[in-house]
């Protein structure tokens, strides 16, 4: 039994326990707590001079399908379980208990956990797909009945684009797993890559003609189709821009710790799907002929929603779209198909989902005690809680990618990597990987400009009235914002750290 | 001839029949009747797994023994039982609605005639033969038109009955005269047989086979609910009993699907036919998914909701068998009918039990079951998950490998059709699931009490639901 | 001869077929369908079918048919009173109908070999009734039997939609 | 001149025909139920008239066909039965035997 | 203690003391200051030990971040001369700075953070200066800019300070985009973020020569960013709501000059792009005279300051765009860090007198009031301005006729620009020294004002040293060896002379007695538009576009992807329930039309 089962377990146990009738609140910390601290030593138990999977078990589950309940991790994965663990703990703690169903509430928190965690566990495609599913209901229910503002559109919005895009991108991985030769065919993600090493996958890639009344308007080949189902898939799970208004309408309506989870843990799972399933099989004369309009559309999150963000008018919206926003950075790191934007995009996975948690949970303190989170009616706030501002001052910064945070380091590598992406030599100059970049660091200033104006409207100018005698931060969200600021901090600093984990289970040719 | 007339289908038709007798010589309390019932084809049911009996003595080419005919007889067992256990629940409500002289008068047969309806689906899955095919599918039929008509005083049900017996008679026509053409132009009853005359059937034949072949595919879309032919589905689902509504969806369509796999499978092998066939099957399967998933969206009764989804759930099914070219077709339509029977039963079971306490079947008789009572709403819960397909749960893998067997044969437009009406799915669905968690609980409604029984049902169906979820092994195997 | 035999009984078979459909009394109706049964009885005699052609009047243009007449007269149906002409149903009933016989006339006309004559019958001395029944209880045993259960589950049935509530 | 299996054919496809326009005309279930057995009755017609014409190999009428029309109106009789008693159910319940007043459930 | 290691414990010393202050800071207000002020007085005389060590040039790197296939980036620092020059002109104005807050902050409140944004600054700006590459420079870039974001917004109650920290940020922000780019292209072009590598391969780059000039221009964007260039210098002025000792240390000694410090760092690369080093030059010629003309219609003490920081600070530009060396900009650096520190200082003790004043027109006659004050501020005025003649006179005068000299060599335009800057300067410093401390009072608090404590006049001594002589020729040669181009007319000289002179004069002419401006001239008083303009643009470019975003995405991409898909689906269900219409007559009807349809695709087609 791999103890990767444990982890997985653990919030299931939790929850369990919770609905069992035990207080639901210390059950879900102590399942959190403990699941971290499985986690941690499973980090130092990983054999790093042995490098891959580890910690690996398989039981047949569909053996005349090649699928096999596979756990197992490799330096990424224990970086993205690392993520999952640290923001369910936070986010476990910083939940603040609804009045009804609180036994539900932690509940539907710890199986996204769960979820998240299972995922990033499995080494199987199809298990790996299959508990991120798990995370869907525990949303829908936690926005549906815990969520605030316009919460039923939103958990409605949420639950049914997420299912449309997992849909397709299953059929995106059946067509993956059909593409192997007959005999061979499996779900486990070594397999697919070593038959994409032997060159085994696509060997037998069909042509397929679309036409119209004698105008043959598409051609495309099997390979391609695989692609842009996975892609597409993937990247509605993620909210690649056009099919991003999913995210920061749930987000804003979502109970923080909901929001802290889905953004910083669950949505990750498609870019690291991508990472796992995308980039390491398809050699480029399949995917390149799809950069440019995957690098419009990336764009189109970076520029753009950046530009939505700026208009927004309320914190939890800004936050949304602001999330929405650095994945466009994390698929411009994918889509340069190099080792370094690999590695950025692997790095700010990790970086965004510690620094938007932060935030998540900030912005659900914030409500929870004013009620509202319009720009308009907040004002001066660092006069009466000045740990809070100075909190969200840090989150903040980490978030728009100041030096010294995490997310600046993964940025950096995302903006080389993309900048050296497509350049056969280095001669040629601005091709649409550089055009790209340039608009992509202009991003840099947009996400500046938004923040700060959110930090100027909330926590600077003159302190409004009403918010005379608002309560300071209280001290156990406070030490969990703190924890994942520190965390952003130290892994700032010597990025080398999670570097080492990650960088071996990344390397491209 | 012991040995014939020990076949499975006997004893479920003896084990009637020694009901019958029971019902009318003794004046037992009709539970015990139907407790009997259970116990007996539970027993049956035990008996289907020892060593069957030697090939040969049933007459060739009639009677089938294969795999798949086992795996379905099982599963008529089942839904029978469950069946069973759901009018056990359902009695009470039933009783209102009969006109009897004395109490528990009709009851005995609302519990009997399940089995005989349970003897002819197994002849039918066995069925190689169009005139067994014929004869047994009658008698389901008979079967059926009394359940569903059965609660007289309920005008719902006799509009029901009414609504049934005459499309069912309606399609039994079209099945007849496409049987007569096809018997007529290939001189074979026996689906064997047919198949080893075809290669032979003169090219000019092929026209009118088309024609016999087509009006027989029109009665069994009748059976399966296929669109254009699911009319009567969502006013006859509604109208019936409950119990009977779940078992019409589940084994009246599982065994339709069995038919309409075994019948079409001879002509697959004249290509100019198995490629008309296939794309007939491609639009019936687009229609119908398109149909269901999209008419259920604005459905507010629970009954009609489960109706409009048995439509959606025939247009996956019918993908898979659209999919025939994939040699995966037939397992993953036979593991998706097993799903098909735990989620729909358990969602029934559910819907008896709130339907007895406040009397309505409509979704907002939900609201707040969450709260009244947990273990219905965690049931029905599990059941609307996997009835949407989410993994964990045998729906979401019924629809893997339905979606897998498309992509192997090539069927695209199928599979992408499929990915978003599950999206509309999990609307219709979800909606459920939001009336019990989300919705307030109406002022003073009283708590649900829940049997023991029932509460082992639940807990049984949803353990299955969830395990063959996650581990579908063994009953892939029995498929195969 | 047996062509116009055949043209006989056929012409009667419609028309009679037909005035079920136009007649509005159900009593006309029912009666119309029981000449029309006979007259297909007839055809079956024309097609050496003896026992089937019997059993077509004894059970369906006697039995079943006086079930039928028995009904209407308990029911005291009147004949269908005009509400309103369903101009929408005819037309839309009208289209099917003529698709269908176009559908019909296709296969039929399209089929290679079928106006041949008949052909004769090798054993003409062997019975029909004796074949049919060969064939129903040897070869088609099973089927039978299932006919049996049957025929049981419908009058169990009829039985329980009929009970009449005891006041 | 003895007629073909064509004219059989076509006669009962007419009264197949008939019987479904009937099924789609007519507004009384009894009716309704009679225009059925038309339909049923022209299946039976064209099965006796394949079976006379396509001899065996013995050069017999082929029975297979004259046995299903013989289970035909086997179930066709218990068909009846069990219809009219659904139809006398809901005429006690109703007092019409009309479908356009049998809307009850829609959409 | 080696010269390897001093560089480190430099550095990171006052981030130290920056998150000591952060945690315990706020209990005790002593123990913050005493926190900074040691570590600045720590990096103070390791500066100016290690300036007295001799230059070697030792590997000091370790990598930060470095992936399998090759990419690194280092961390290290470069301990040669040029750094070594700033790291004292930094760590000797920084501890006098931080001492003057104790006095100019006693009754603020924020005190620990206060002091904690100063020595986070110092942290920042010291890493500037060591960077030796690129990444590094821009990571302590950015770094410098959030720490002046948190001390212009020191006063974050006060909507225009917290408007200012915010502009300051993003301004910031829009240079070090370019700065990026141009990280980027020599990245692309060279392989390499590390300056001496760079600097390497540039010969090699020569064919490349319009890459070389964008990617230089777009390094030179941060410098625009940074040392307040046109067209990004509108920051700088509305930097000035921040504390006064933050300004005279962020925003005119040491900070802003970063942007020449980093391209002095940088010149061996420029020396070979004469097109980049163009418009270099153009940027910081047209800026100082903009500036200085901006600066004679500001009636803010500080604002005044402010314009003239910008005015200096495009000499340094322009130097670094004609001269032979980057001793020659970096001179004037030298100098100008001193006494425009100086001039600050005086502004913030002033500032303190008259109760927070800034308006000079409310001031006026201090000089008896405020001795030292006044002594200081003539010193520094002086100066600034550049007095002296023949081969005496005050510090700026050495530096900034350098530049003068060199630019006319250049381009006799920009020279001649360069020259009337120079009387610009003369005249509104003389304006400000004139209506400030002589003339006659115009407010109560100008008559009530008096000295400022003792701990805040000995900076300003201190200050007013350096002031005076930094730039004599043999404490030059100490830190600079520059060069006088040649062939220049002596001409220039008395032009010079003549300019301060008649600066001056106008100004005692103008300001002597004067209530109030008796000149008002809209253009300059309004600061050639550029705010509004920038205010117009932002309004209307990027909030609109914002605005219309959020529009669109609502409105146009949410109906597209999600409103018409959900509802029109629904819609086609709601419609074809309506099929199901209960007739049993219509149900056989579809029944009927199902099956015609189906057969004819089975047979017909």
């Amino acid at each position: 039994m791999s103890p990767l089962l444990a982890l997985i377990l653990l919030p299931i146990a939790g929850a369990v326990f919770g609905l069992a009738g035990f207080p639901a609140r210390k059950a879900a910390i102590t399942a959190a707590a403990l699941n971290l601290v499985a986690c941690v030593a499973l980090l130092a138990s990983y054999q790093f001079d042995q490098g891959g999977f580890q910690f690996l078990s398989s039981c047949p589950a569909l053996p005349s399908l090649g699928i096999s309940f596979t756990l197992g991790a490799d330096g990424l994965s224990l970086g993205m379980l690392l993520l999952s663990t640290v923001v369910t703990l936070a986010a476990v703690c910083v939940a603040r208990a609804p009045q009804n169903n609180v036994h539900w509430f932690y509940a539907s928190l710890l199986f996204i956990s769960a979820g998240a965690i299972g995922a990033f566990a499995s080494v199987d495609a199809f298990f790996f797909y299959m508990f991120h599913e798990l995370a869907l209901i525990p949303t829908f229910l936690l926005i549906g009945i815990w969520g605030s503002g316009d919460r039923q559109a939103a958990a409605w919005k949420i639950t049914v684009y997420l299912a449309f895009g997992s849909f397709v991108l299953l059929i995106g991985l059946i067509g993956l797993y059909l593409s192997m030769p007959v005999g061979a065919r499996s779900f486990d993600m070594r397999a697919i890559a070593e038959h994409a090493q032997m060159g085994t996958l696509f060997a037998h890639d069909t042509v397929h003609s679309f036409s119209i009344f004698g105008f043959e308007y598409l051609s495309i080949t099997h390979a391609q189709v695989v692609y842009l189902l996975l892609f597409l898939g993937f990247g509605v799970l993620v909210s690649l821009f056009p099919f991003h208004t999913w995210a920061p309408q749930a987000y804003a309506s979502a109970p923080a710790p909901a929001a802290m989870l889905h953004a910083g843990v669950l949505k990750k799972f498609g870019l690291y799907g991508i990472i796992r399933l995308v980039t390491p099989i398809f050699p480029p004369h399949i995917a390149s002929p799809f950069n440019t309009l995957l690098l419009v559309l990336l764009l189109g999150n970076i520029l753009y929603v950046g530009l939505v963000t700026i208009s927004q008018r309320k914190l939890d919206l800004m936050l949304g779209y602001s999330s929405v926003m650095h994945m466009g950075y994390i698929f411009l790191g994918l889509v340069a198909w190099n080792q370094i934007g690999l590695n950025g995009a692997a790095f700010m996975l990790i970086a965004h989902g510690l620094s938007i948690a932060a935030l998540f949970a900030l912005s659900g303190e914030l409500r929870e005690r004013t009620g509202t989170l319009d720009f308009g009616e907040l004002g001066g706030l660092a006069k009466v809680v000045p740990t809070f501002g100075l909190l969200f001052g840090f989150a903040a910064m980490a978030s728009i990618g100041l030096p010294g945070f995490a997310n600046f380091a993964g940025e950096l590598m995302v903006f080389f990597g993309a900048f050296s992406a497509g350049v056969p030599s280095r001669d040629s100059f601005f091709n649409n990987f550089q055009i790209a970049t340039v608009i992509a660091v202009w991003g840099v200033v947009i996400s500046a400009v938004y923040m700060l104006r959110a930090y100027r409207r909330i926590f600077m100018g003159p302190l409004v009235d009403r918010w005379k005698s608002l309560a300071e931060i209280a001290p156990l969200p406070k030490l969990c914002v703190a924890g994942l600021i520190l965390l952003l901090l130290v892994v700032g600093f010597c990025p080398q750290l999670l570097l080492n984990l990650i960088s071996p289970a990344l390397i491209r040719p | 001839m012991t040995a014939f007339l020990l076949s499975p289908e006997f004893r479920v038709v003896f084990l009637g029949i020694f009901l019958l007798m029971l019902d009318s010589f003794t004046s037992a309390n009709k539970r015990y009747i139907a407790w009997a019932g259970i116990i007996g084809l539970v027993v049956l049911f035990g008996f289907s797994f020892l060593p069957g009996l030697p090939e040969g003595v049933f007459p060739a080419g009639f009677y089938l023994s294969d795999p798949t005919a086992i795996f379905f007889k099982r599963y008529m067992l089942l839904a029978t039982i469950l069946t069973i256990a759901l009018a056990l629940d359902y009695s009470r409500v039933y009783e209102e609605f009969i006109p009897a002289g004395r109490p528990g008068a009709g009851l005995g047969e609302f519990y009997i005639l399940p089995i005989f309806a349970c003897a002819g689906l197994m002849w039918l899955v066995s069925a190689a033969d169009f005139i067994m095919i014929f004869v047994s599918l009658e008698l389901v039929t008979m079967c059926f038109y009394v359940l569903v008509a059965s609660m007289r005083k309920n005008l719902l049900s006799l509009e029901a009955g009414v609504k049934y017996l005459i499309l069912g008679a309606l399609s039994t026509g079209f099945l007849v005269y496409g049987i007569t053409w096809v018997i007529g132009l290939t001189g074979q009853t026996s689906l064997e047989g047919i198949r080893g005359v075809l290669p032979i059937v003169p090219q000019g034949y092929q026209v009118a086979l088309m024609f016999g072949l087509g009006l027989v595919l029109v009665a069994l879309g009748f059976k399966v609910a296929a669109v254009p032919f699911q009319f009567w589905v969502p006013d006859v689902y509604q109208g019936a009993p409950t119990p009977v509504t779940a078992y019409l969806s589940v084994a009246s369509k599982a065994a339709g699907f069995v038919v309409l796999m075994r019948v079409i499978e001879p002509f697959l092998i004249v290509p100019g036919l198995e490629q008309k066939i296939v794309s007939v099957l491609t639009v019936l399967a687009a229609l119908t998914l398109i149909y269901g998933n999209l008419a259920a969206l604005p459905q507010i009764n629970f009954k009609r909701l489960l109706a409009y989804s048995s439509i959606a759930h025939a247009g996956y099914l019918l993908v898979g068998v659209a999919s025939v070219g994939a040699d995966a077709s037939g397992p993953a339509v036979g593991f998706y009918l097993g799903g098909y029977l735990l989620m729909t039963f358990l969602a029934f079971l559910v819907l008896v039990h709130v339907g007895r306490v406040t009397g309505g079947d409509d979704i907002s008789d939900f609201n707040g079951l969450g709260r009244r009572s947990p273990v219905l709403a965690l049931g029905l819960l599990i059941a609307m998950l996997s009835l949407a397909g989410l993994p964990f749960t045998v729906g979401f893998l019924g629809k893997f490998l339905i979606f897998e067997a498309a992509m192997q044969s090539h069927q695209y437009l199928l599979v992408v059709l499929g990915a978003v009406t599950v999206a509309c799915g999990f609307y219709y669905y979800l909606k459920v699931v939001r009336a019990m968690y989300w919705q307030p609980v109406v002022a003073d409604a009283p708590d649900i009490a829940v049997p023991a029984f029932t509460k082992l049902l639940i807990a049984l169906l949803s353990a299955a639901i969830i395990i063959f979820g996650i581990y579908p092994q063994p009953l892939l195997a029995m498929l195969r | 001869m047996q062509l116009v035999l055949f043209w006989i009984f056929a012409i009667l078979m419609l028309a009679f077929g037909l005035g079920v459909v136009f007649l509005r009394n159900p009593v006309s109706s029912a009666l119309s369908l029981v000449m029309s049964f006979v007259a297909l009885a007839a055809l079956f005699i024309t097609l050496d079918a003896f026992f089937i052609g019997i059993i077509q009047i004894l059970v369906y243009a006697g039995a079943v048919m006086v079930l039928f007449l028995f009904i209407i007269m308990l029911l005291d149906l009147r004949s269908e009173q005009t509400r309103r002409l369903n101009l929408a149903a005819w037309t839309g009933g009208g289209l099917v109908v003529a698709g269908f016989l176009g559908l019909l006339a296709k296969v039929i006309f399209t089929l290679p070999g079928f106006d041949f004559e008949k052909p004769p019958i090798s054993r003409p001395e062997i019975s029909d009734v004796a074949m049919v029944g060969w064939t129903l209880f040897h070869k088609f045993n099973l089927p039978f039997q299932i006919i049996g259960v049957l025929l049981l589950v419908a009058t169990v049935g009829v039985v329980l939609l009929s009970k009449r509530e005891l006041k | 001149m003895t007629p073909t299996l064509a004219h059989y054919l076509i006669v009962s496809g007419v009264l197949f025909t008939i019987g479904l326009a009937g099924v789609m005309l007519r507004r009384n279930i009894i009716i309704i139920f009679m225009c059925l057995e038309l339909m049923l009755n022209a299946a039976n017609l064209s099965l006796v008239a394949f079976s006379r014409y396509n001899l065996s190999m013995e050069g017999m009428p082929n029975y297979n066909g004259q046995v299903l029309v013989f289970f035909i109106i086997t179930v066709a009789a218990a068909e009846v039965a069990v219809g009219l008693a659904i139809i006398v159910a809901l005429f006690r319940a109703r007092q019409t035997t009309h479908v356009e007043d049998l809307d009850r459930m829609k959409f | 203690m080696n010269a390897a290691t001093v560089p480190w414990i430099i550095l990171f010393t006052p981030l130290i003391a920056a998150v000591v202050i952060l945690f315990f800071g706020k209990y005790s207000k002593p123990f913050s200051a005493g926190v900074a002020i040691g570590a600045a007085l720590i990096c103070g005389f390791l500066s100016w030990w290690l300036f007295g060590q001799p230059d070697a040039t030792v590997a000091n790197s370790f990598s930060w971040l470095s992936l399998p296939g090759g990419f690194t980036i280092p961390i290290g620092v470069t301990v040669d001369h040029l750094s070594k020059v700033m790291l004292v002109v930094v760590n000797t104005i920084a501890p006098i700075v931080f001492i003057y807050s104790l006095g100019y902050m006693a009754h603020e409140e924020g005190y620990w953070r206060y002091f904690a944004g100063l020595s986070l600054f110092l942290f920042s700006m010291l890493g500037i200066v060591l960077a030796d590459n690129f990444l590094m420079m821009f990571i302590f870039w950015e770094l410098v800019g959030v720490s002046s974001y948190i001390l212009i917004g020191h006063y974050y109650s006060k909507d225009s300070a917290a408007d200012a920290s915010k502009q300051a940020f993003l301004v910031n922000r829009i240079g070090d985009f370019g700065f990026m780019l141009g990280i980027l292209t020599f990245w692309g072009l060279t392989g390499s973020v590390v300056f001496s590598e760079i600097f390497q391969k540039i010969p090699a780059l020569e064919t490349h020569g319009l890459y070389l000039a964008i990617a230089c221009v777009l390094i030179f964007c941060g410098t625009v960013g940074k040392s307040a260039q046109l067209p990004l210098h509108v920051w700088l002025p509305n930097s000035m709501e921040g504390p006064t000792p933050v300004s005279s240390l962020l925003h005119a000694a040491t900070m802003v000059a970063a942007g020449v410090y980093m391209l002095a760092r940088f010149f061996p690369v420029l020396e070979h792009v004469p097109d980049a080093r163009l418009v270099i030059a153009w940027v910081g010629g047209i800026t100082c005279l903009a500036a200085g003309l901006m600066a004679t219609q500001q009636n803010d003490i500080k604002r005044i300051l402010a314009y003239s920081t910008i005015s200096q600070l495009g000499y340094m530009v322009l130097g670094v765009g004609v001269a032979e060396t980057w001793d020659v900009p970096m001179f004037h650096l030298f100098t100008h860090a001193f006494f425009k520190c100086l001039l600050f200082l005086c502004a913030g003790s002033v500032i303190v007198s008259m109760h927070h004043e800034q308006d000079i027109w409310k001031m006026g006659a201090l000089k008896n009031k405020m001795p030292f004050t006044f002594l200081c501020t003539i010193a520094g005025t002086l100066a600034l301005t550049g007095f002296g003649f023949g081969s005496f006179g005050f510090s700026g005068f050495y530096s900034k006729d350098l530049i003068i000299l060199w630019a006319l060599a250049k381009s006799p335009f920009l020279g001649w620009i360069a020259v009337l800057t120079a009387g610009l300067t003369a005249f509104y410093m003389f304006r400000l020294l004139i209506v400030v401390f002589l003339s006659i009072p115009r407010s109560e608090e100008a008559k009530k004002a008096h000295e400022s404590p003792l701990i805040m006049v000995i900076p300003l001594i201190l200050l007013a040293l350096p002031a005076i002589g930094a730039g004599w020729p043999f404490i030059e040669h100490i830190f600079f060896k520059t060069t006088e181009p040649t062939d220049v007319p002596h001409i220039v000289h008395f032009a010079l002379l003549a300019m301060f002179l008649g600066g001056a004069g106008l100004a005692w002419a103008l300001y002597a007695r004067a209530v109030k401006d008796p000149v008002f001239i809209p253009l300059f008083a309004n600061r050639l538009y550029i705010d509004y303009l920038y205010t117009w643009i932002v309004k209307v470019f990027h909030d609109g576009l914002a605005w219309l975003a959020g529009w669109a995405d609502r409105w146009i991409v949410d109906l597209f992807v999600a409103q018409i898909p959900s509802k029109l689906t629904w819609a086609c269900g709601y419609v074809m329930r309506f099929l199901q219409i209960g007739n049993i007559q219509a149900y056989a009807f579809f029944f009927g039309a199902g099956v015609v349809g189906l057969i004819y695709l089975l047979i017909a087609r």
